[in-house]
């Protein structure tokens, strides 16, 4: 079931790779999203045995972590269907530079996308640390032709720095790997422990400490780039920015979380091995750091998938500091990871959308969404209320859990940090989203100027904008799902979150 | 009874919902959503009243899948003491908004309007009957962002989107103290139950103090004590009235319904408590009406007299804590009945005033004062509505705003005899009380004045007319609420005794003995409100006889010998006003522009424009800002683009982590 | 006591009030070398007025006519407050001297809107200052009357009492007897001072208003009234009258310690007391000039500083 | 066999100044071949374990990629891209061995701070391993062309390599392998992606594409 799993999308992909018409590309990639999350269901309803020799195995954080990439690539997935669909395959202007460029081809899309899901699943479901660096690797591989989906030259830096940086972090991960096996190996240096997260944990007392100190630093600097961890973020806002915003949606609510599954792992291991204090102190650092430094750079920021992509940076420093604060906290993260995927998801399918009308990333620029996109609109102010924390969506509950966790240990420095940055936040997204939503557009957008009839009013303008269900129907579910999280957790969702906590704090 | 209770949030959430839905049909929408609230308000009164008559406690317990969570809600004396007021001005609120809103028709989606006040106003019913911190909590920003919207509605107007953004951002600061709070009494009792809360003793001063210090900022900031009252007078005008009716009415005062609530938990109070929050009272009284003196938007200068009379609140309970601090029980009982007294009066007269702001706006297009004049012709039962509000928001007698006033006056009175700091706090509070009183008259005088009496000052007050019958009756239900309220004073009081039990501790029988004290005094203030009532009528009587047999002149009004007074001679807000903004002009700043008349014939039109921006916000929070945006805009640097600049962050990263934990 | 005694303070207000403002005058003829108005002239007023038919500006409502009445069912509700030294006032309770402030705040209320309703702008002017003037009046005479309240009380050394008492004016003012002032002279001295100038600011008398001068730009009182007619000027003259009536008793309860508890003895010495006090005024309105409008606040501030130097004496002292 | 051992270390040592002093781009490029076949040789010689047949074919491997595939690719885009020269680094040539002394230094601390805990060839690979990838990091951080900093990239690869492949041989093939697919890989992508930053820019400055920031 485990490999069914993994080489499901990875097969699809590649044979979509050899496939031109459109219609068969997209049946085949709605197809395997939803196989893939049928099977994913499955899981939760019947453990699935671990295979190669326990390489692979399916544990709580990992199904957690799966699921959540499961459904966000089902749900991006049918949006993308309308997105190809509505994609000018031929040559097209720039909106922001006025030249001229082609998007990739879309069977080349489809295939980096099944496999980009295919690893992301790897990385879920790896037990071996190995095997897990090989998948994350694989991830930023894959995922780097996807953001150079529009082939113009800001998409293309975009990349560039995706690969450089994430290669360079992802090459300091594997050497954090080779420490972990030095680490592991005893001191006869013939014997040692394999680099499963089981047989680590249950043999940490062999392991040698400064050995695995390293290791833990290679591997926190190294996924951390990855997962977006302040000062290692930097090519998260260019890539989010300049990727189409189905892709976006993914790295940030699926790619982010795989690489902090990843650190996750090495944590759990440093716990065992007694070295819980160090972990949580530079979790701590590098979580109070990626807010304070998301938190800057939302404040007056002028391009709104650049603003959710340091929202991500900021989340990503909320889980960090959640499990560094640990007790609650580790539960609040497992609970976090799930309602900021959702709502980030959310957010850029929607940022999507508006930028598809206005032909815009400036914050400065959009006006009146609600007026001529209703439901955009709600959905924008939705997705802005969710993702700073208000009731009565999931991440008020996940957050003021973290603050629990912070007062419970006596971190009232940390405490009153992290209420600050949040507070900051929410002024910043505040000023940006409300303006974007509210009053009338300066001028109407004129991309589709044959559905206008002359001598339109703004007033009336909405009716000449159609919001297709395919753009609107994938973010209203996920917000009704973060909703949900907010109002009621389900009983398996709790049980299944109170034992990913219990596992990756060592329990 | 509980199932009354729920059955009313039902019928409102549900019609706000269902008016959601009708959503173009506005017409419908806005019938549906307002008789939902009005039903729905009319019927939870029900639970609220009965609770005094049976003082049977309601109380419902569900466990709730949320961490900490559980669906408890109780409406015990203190609820429903506050639910009294929600529910009724809720459903005058609805009734009048039904026909306030139906010029937006057209433009507006009023489905979505109705809805959000629907909710507001469940929301409120649920903030004060919650018995779960997160339930609070959620209950709390769903109020905050329900408000929001409707603030925002004519969210097309530039202002209108600023004052939204000042709101949300105060009201979120301050849940951001209440969510340290209460996880700091979650710490502490283990439970985010108020049950819990309830059993816990805090003998640590330090975490009790903590505790007090978060509540009032997180409540203060949603009650508007100063200064953390800067989004009160941006919010209130931006509202459509009947929401600012609700909001500065009732809303406001669950942040005064959270700070009683939490000093109930925080069972041993200290004396620098009450200090604190008569100082609060104090500034907010005295520097609120000033500031209210200024103003030229009518709607701006009602914002704030809240921000007063949530002074005069506050004053009040920093009396009631300074009693149980120094163990005055008379002090405690007095100060507590005489804040949580004027929750009701002010909730009554401001919503009215609020009301009557709506209407005038309504007819004349404007708030701003100085273009009104001589509405009393045009629309006598605004004006009438209107003087009565204003009489009782300056406490005088007879109305319902000097009963609770005379509560903290003999409080304070009382105080002075007692030999430790009760004395001087008493002295400051008489100071303080008598100063708000008459700067009230002075501001009222030139509201009432300058827009319901003299004659129109431009052609938009010129054609006024009077509101729909709705709006007029609203009006009238408000005002009787005021003389009501001040007539059955003496009966109000023994209803207030569970009340008063309930944050004090004391025993029903302690309480009961404490507040008979001003019994008599207020059957006697109602006996002289009563003759002076009987002198009024019986002086128009003789006035009626002397004048019977004589012809009645009428003529111009004196001018001094002036040949052709126009109606922009009149005196206006600002020249009323400007001998006492002169006199604190160190507190007021107003800004003055000032072109004068050049010459013997003067030919560029002078001009003289006074403007009164807020103290707090131009010298505290708008310099805060501007310095927190350019600290945090010092890390653009990090962000410049080099991809080698961005593989540095991440060498240096990785060795400063090596060189520091190995 | 006699049920009847309370009736005294009304009952001699209502027939001698218009008396006061004569005496005030005549002192003033007197010591300008005047024969002056004669000592019942507002009577003759009065009666005048009330005989006369009324003229209504042409912009007024019915809140213009109002005023009057406001005003002096006002004063009239306030005197059944007011106690004449040892003799009880006819209605007194504890916190009655809330209540007398009060109904004092209400008729200025009535009568400025009366003036605002008129629509003149002098009348606006007479009613910006009243309603400026009174803003440090009145913080002043509700701290002086909390001195008095304190005055003469046994204090209780122990830090619980275990009863805090609540008083009327009349009970606060029965205790000022001749030995309450041999040992709080002072504090009922410089409460004395601030009534004074409170006393002074609310009847618009010299230095803070001149009531006979007719340049309306520097009037304040009398500028609001200038549109009232007939028995409506009446009844503000009467009112006024009644008005400082109210002030006298209150001050000459306070400076006269005589309370022997015969009735004749403590009325008839309060009474000369009154008179005396008029004289008084009479005399400081002969001797001084009226201030600039700009310095007459801080003339009642100086009013309140008194009024709290008093209080801190009584709390600490 | 210490002695091969440390003539090796002190070898990848050299290449490893020798890179950042040089500005050629084919100079740096034929350096890092040298140091990815010398590379091919730790494993055969850095190893405890007898010479097995999966030593042999990963250090063939290790040969054939990084001394031939590698450097074929990048001078494959080197001439595409008609640049010749590093023109202007970010630190000079000399300033970059005075900054690679002091990284030196640095990894010589580290490798004393990490003891290994079993017995060695040599205590000299842990910071051969390290100085490696430290000049691999700078190389990229200090070089404005796309092509060299690919280059470091390569290097740092190249350290970290070493030191997989002279303490981790306990670990599976399968990952040995995977590490070498996933450099290949990576290598593979920046070259089409150097090919397409030329053909759109006209240029590989890495340091002009700044158009991204805030």
């Amino acid at each position: 079931m485990i490999l069914l799993l993994i080489l499901l999308p990875v097969l699809a992909g590649v044979i979509s790779f050899f496939i031109r018409p459109g219609w068969m590309l997209r049946s085949i990639l709605l197809a395997t999203a939803g196989f893939h999350a049928l099977l994913t269901g499955g899981t939760w309803l019947r453990q699935p045995a671990s295979v190669l020799e326990e390489w692979l195995f399916l544990d709580a954080p990992g199904r957690l972590f799966l699921s959540i990439t499961s459904l966000l690539f089902l749900v991006t997935s049918v949006y993308a269907l309308g997105y190809l669909m509505r994609e000018d395959w031929g040559q097209r202007q720039d909106f922001e530079e006025g030249m001229l460029f082609t998007n990739a081809r879309e069977s080349v899309f489809v295939c980096c996308l099944l496999i980009f899901l295919g690893m992301m699943t790897l990385v879920t479901v790896s037990q071996h640390f190995g095997l897990l660096w090989v998948a994350v690797e694989a991830t930023t591989l894959v995922s780097a032709p996807l953001i150079y989906f529009h082939r113009h030259v800001r998409s293309l830096e975009a990349t560039w720095k995706y690969i450089m940086i994430c290669s360079v972090g992802i090459a300091l991960a594997l050497l954090g790997n080779f420490f972990l096996a030095v680490a592991a190996t005893t001191a006869t240096g013939h014997d040692h422990v394999p680099l499963l997260v089981n047989s680590l944990v249950n043999g940490a007392a062999n392991l040698s400490r400064p050995w695995l100190k390293a290791a833990f630093i290679f591997m926190l600097v190294g996924y951390g780039t990855k997962m977006g961890l302040a000062p290692l973020h930097t090519w998260l806002p260019d890539a989010h920015s300049e990727s189409p915003s189905v892709i976006s949606a993914l790295l940030s609510g699926a790619l982010l979380n795989c690489a902090f599954l990843a650190i996750l792992r090495i944590n759990q291991v440093c716990i065992a091995a007694g070295l819980a204090e160090y972990g949580k102190t530079l979790l701590l650092g590098f979580g109070l750091f990626s807010m304070l430094v998301a938190a800057s750079f939302i404040v007056k920021q002028l391009d709104f998938k650049r603003l959710l992509a340091y929202s991500s940076v900021e989340h990503m420093g909320i889980l960090s500091l959640a499990v560094g604060l640990g007790g609650d906290g580790v539960y609040a993260a497992m609970l976090h990871a799930i309602n900021h995927s959702l709502t980030k998801a959310m957010l850029f399918l929607v940022a999507g959308n508006i930028l598809a009308v206005y032909h815009s990333k400036s914050t400065t620029d959009i006006r009146g969404i609600s007026s001529i996109l209703p439901i955009n609109g709600v959905l924008w102010i939705v997705g802005f209320l969710a993702i700073t924390g208000s009731p009565p969506f999931g991440l008020f509950v996940s957050e003021l859990l973290v603050l629990k966790a912070a007062l419970d240990q006596g971190h009232v420095a940390i405490a009153m940090a992290y209420l600050g940055l949040l507070g900051i936040v929410f002024i910043g997204m505040a000023a940006i989203f409300c303006r974007m939503v509210q009053g009338y557009p300066a001028e109407l957008p004129t991309f589709d100027t044959s559905q206008l009839v002359p001598n339109r009013t703004v007033a009336t303008a909405s009716r000449f904008f159609h919001e297709s269900p395919l753009s609107v129907l994938p973010p209203i579910v996920l917000g009704m799902l973060v909703t949900l999280l907010g109002l009621f957790i389900p009983s398996p969702l709790q049980q299944t979150l109170i034992r990913a906590a219990a596992t990756v704090s060592g329990q | 009874m509980g199932i009354l209770f729920f059955t009313s949030l039902g019928v409102i959430q549900f019609s706000g919902l269902f008016a959601l839905a009708l959503g173009r049909q506005s017409r419908l929408a806005n019938s549906v959503g307002s008789g939902g609230a009005l039903v729905g308000a009319l019927i939870g009164l029900v639970p609220a009243v009965r609770l005094f008559f049976t003082g049977q406690i309601m109380t419902v317990y569900r466990p709730w899948n949320i961490p900490y969570g559980s669906l408890s809600f109780q409406i015990d004396a203190l609820s429903a003491f506050f639910l009294l007021p929600i529910f009724l001005l809720s459903a005058v609120c609805a009734a009048y908004g039904a026909q306030y809103l139906l010029p937006y028709r057209e433009t507006k989606n009023l489905g979505a309007s109705w809805f959000f006040f629907n909710t507001l106003v469940v929301s409120m019913a649920l903030v004060v009957t919650a018995r779960n911190g997160i339930l609070f909590l959620m209950t709390w920003e769903i109020m905050s962002l329900a408000s929001y919207f409707l603030v925002t509605f004519e969210h097309e107007k530039n202002q209108v989107q600023h004052a939204g953004w000042i709101y949300l951002t105060a009201t979120h600061l301050g849940t951001a103290c209440l969510l340290a709070l209460f996880v700091l009494l979650a710490r502490e009792s283990g439970s985010m139950d108020f049950d819990r809360f309830e059993s816990l003793r805090f003998h640590t001063d330090a975490i009790a103090g903590m505790a007090f210090v978060l509540a009032l900022i997180g409540f203060g900031t949603k009650a508007g004590f100063m200064p953390l009252h800067v989004w009160l007078p941006e919010a209130h005008p931006a509202a459509p009235s009947h929401v600012s009716a609700l909001m500065s009415g009732v809303m406001i005062k669950t942040g005064i319904y959270g700070l009683v609530r939490i000093l109930e938990f925080l069972t041993f109070p200290e004396a620098w408590w009450g200090g604190v929050l008569m100082i609060i009272g104090l500034t907010s009284g005295i520097l609120g009406v000033l500031f209210a003196l200024a103003q030229h938007d009518l709607k701006r200068l009602l914002a704030y007299h809240s921000v007063e009379n949530i002074g005069i609140i506050a004053m009040g309970l920093g009396l009631g804590l300074f009693g149980i601090a120094t163990r005055h029980p008379v002090l405690a009982c007095l100060g507590f009945a005489g804040g949580l007294l004027h929750v009701i009066n002010h909730a009554l007269f401001k919503g009215l005033l609020f009301l009557g702001a709506g209407a005038v706006l309504h007819a004349t297009h404007t708030r701003n004062m100085d273009q009104l004049g001589g509405l009393i012709t045009r629309m006598p039962w605004t004006a009438g509505a209107f003087a009565l509000g204003s009489v009782a928001i300056c406490g005088l007698p007879p109305l319902n705003g000097f009963i609770s006033e005379f509560f903290i006056y003999v409080c304070s009175y009382a105080a002075l005899g007692s030999p430790d700091i009760s004395g001087p706090a008493g002295a400051g509070i008489i100071m303080g009380l008598a100063m708000i009183g008459t700067l009230a008259v002075a501001c009222f005088t030139k509201v009432f004045g300058v827009v319901f009496l003299g004659v129109p000052r431009t052609a938009c007050a010129e054609q006024a007319h009077e509101s729909g019958w709705i709006m007029v009756v609203s009006m009238i239900i408000l005002a009787l609420g005021c003389v009501g309220v001040a007539g059955a004073a003496p009966w109000i009081v023994s209803l207030m005794n569970p009340v008063i039990a309930r944050i004090t501790g004391f025993s029903a029988g302690v309480v009961h003995g404490h507040l008979t004290i001003i019994q008599q005094p207020l059957e006697s203030v109602t006996r002289i409100s009563a003759l002076l009532l009987a002198g009024i009528a019986g002086l128009a009587l003789i006035r009626h006889r002397l004048l019977a047999r004589k012809a009645v002149a009428q003529s111009p009004t004196w001018d001094c010998g002036y040949s052709q007074p126009t109606a922009r001679m009149q005196y206006t807000a600002s020249s009323y006003a400007q001998p006492l903004t002169r006199m604190f002009g160190a507190f007021l700043q107003t800004q003055c522009q000032y072109a004068a008349p050049d010459g013997f014939f003067p030919q560029a039109q002078s001009h003289l424009h006074t403007h009164t921006d807020d103290l707090f916000t131009r010298r505290i929070y708008e310099p805060v800002f501007r310095t927190m945006v350019r600290l945090l805009h010092g890390l653009y640097w990090m962000q410049q683009g080099h991809v080698q600049v961005y593989v540095l962050y991440i060498a240096i990263t990785l060795l400063f982590l090596l060189v520091w934990t190995l | 006591m006699n049920i009847l005694h309370p009736l005294l303070n009304p009952i001699l207000a209502l027939f001698l009030a218009p008396l006061l403002p004569g005496i005030i005058n005549r002192t003033k003829a007197i010591v300008a070398g005047r024969t002056g108005q004669p000592l019942l002239q507002l009577y003759y007023d009065l009666f005048r007025l009330f005989q006369k038919s009324a003229v209504y500006s042409l912009t007024v409502s019915p809140i213009f006519k109002a005023g009057p009445l406001v005003g002096l069912a006002c004063i009239v509700m306030g005197l059944t407050l007011v106690p004449m030294g040892g003799i009880p006032s006819l209605f007194g309770f504890a916190g009655d001297l809330v209540v007398l402030a009060y109904l004092m705040g209400l008729a200025r209320f009535f009568t400025v809107a009366a003036a605002l309703d008129t629509g003149s702008a002098f009348e606006g002017m007479g009613a910006s200052r009243e309603v400026q003037f009174s803003v440090l009046a009145e913080p002043a005479l509700l701290l002086g009357l909390a001195a008095i309240s304190q005055v003469g009380l046994i204090r209780p050394l122990t830090a619980l009492p275990t009863a805090i008492p609540l008083e009327s004016l009349s009970e606060m003012l029965a205790r000022l007897s001749m030995s309450v002032w041999m040992a709080d002279g002072t504090v009922l001295l410089l409460t004395s001072a601030a009534l004074f100038i409170v006393m002074l600011a609310e009847n618009c008398r010299i230095p803070v208003d001149d009531p006979t001068t007719h340049l309306e730009l520097t009037m304040i009182h009398e500028v609001m009234v200038l549109d009232h007619s007939g028995p409506d000027f009446g009844m503000i003259l009467y009112a006024a009258a009644l008005k400082l009536w109210i002030f006298l008793a209150l001050l000459a309860g306070l400076l006269i310690p005589v309370r022997t508890g015969n009735f004749w003895m403590d009325g008839a010495s309060i009474l000369i007391g009154m008179v005396v006090i008029a004289i008084g005024i009479g005399v400081i309105e002969s001797i001084n000039g009226r201030l600039r409008l700009i310095r007459v606040p801080q003339l009642l501030a100086g009013a309140l500083v008194l009024s709290v130097m008093a209080l801190v004496m009584v709390l600490w002292g | 066999m210490k002695l091969w051992t440390e003539t090796l270390i002190v070898l990848l040592i050299l290449t490893n100044l020798k890179l950042i002093s040089s500005s050629r781009l084919s100079a740096c490029i034929r350096i890092v071949a040298v140091q990815g076949i010398l590379l091919g040789v730790v494993p055969l010689l850095a190893g405890q374990n007898p010479l097995t047949w999966r030593i042999a074919s990963l250090a063939g491997l290790t040969m054939i990629l990084k001394g031939m595939v590698f450097p074929w690719l990048l001078l494959k885009a080197m001439r595409s891209a008609n640049v010749r020269r590093e023109m202007e680094p970010f630190v000079g040539y000399s300033a970059s061995l005075i900054v690679a002394a002091g990284l030196l230094g640095f990894s010589i601390w580290m490798g004393r701070q990490l003891p290994m805990p079993f017995a060695v060839a040599s205590p000299l690979i842990t910071p051969m391993a390290v100085f490696t990838i430290m000049i691999g990091l700078f190389a990229v951080i200090s070089r404005r062309k796309a092509v060299t900093q690919v280059l470091g990239y390569l290097v740092m690869e190249n350290g970290i390599y070493a030191f997989g492949l002279s303490f981790a041989q306990q670990e599976p093939f399968l990952i040995e392998l995977g590490t070498l697919l996933d450099v290949f890989m990576a290598v593979f992508v920046m070259g089409i992606t150097i090919f397409h930053i030329n053909r759109e820019f006209n240029h590989i400055d890495a340091d002009r594409l700044n158009a991204l920031r805030g």
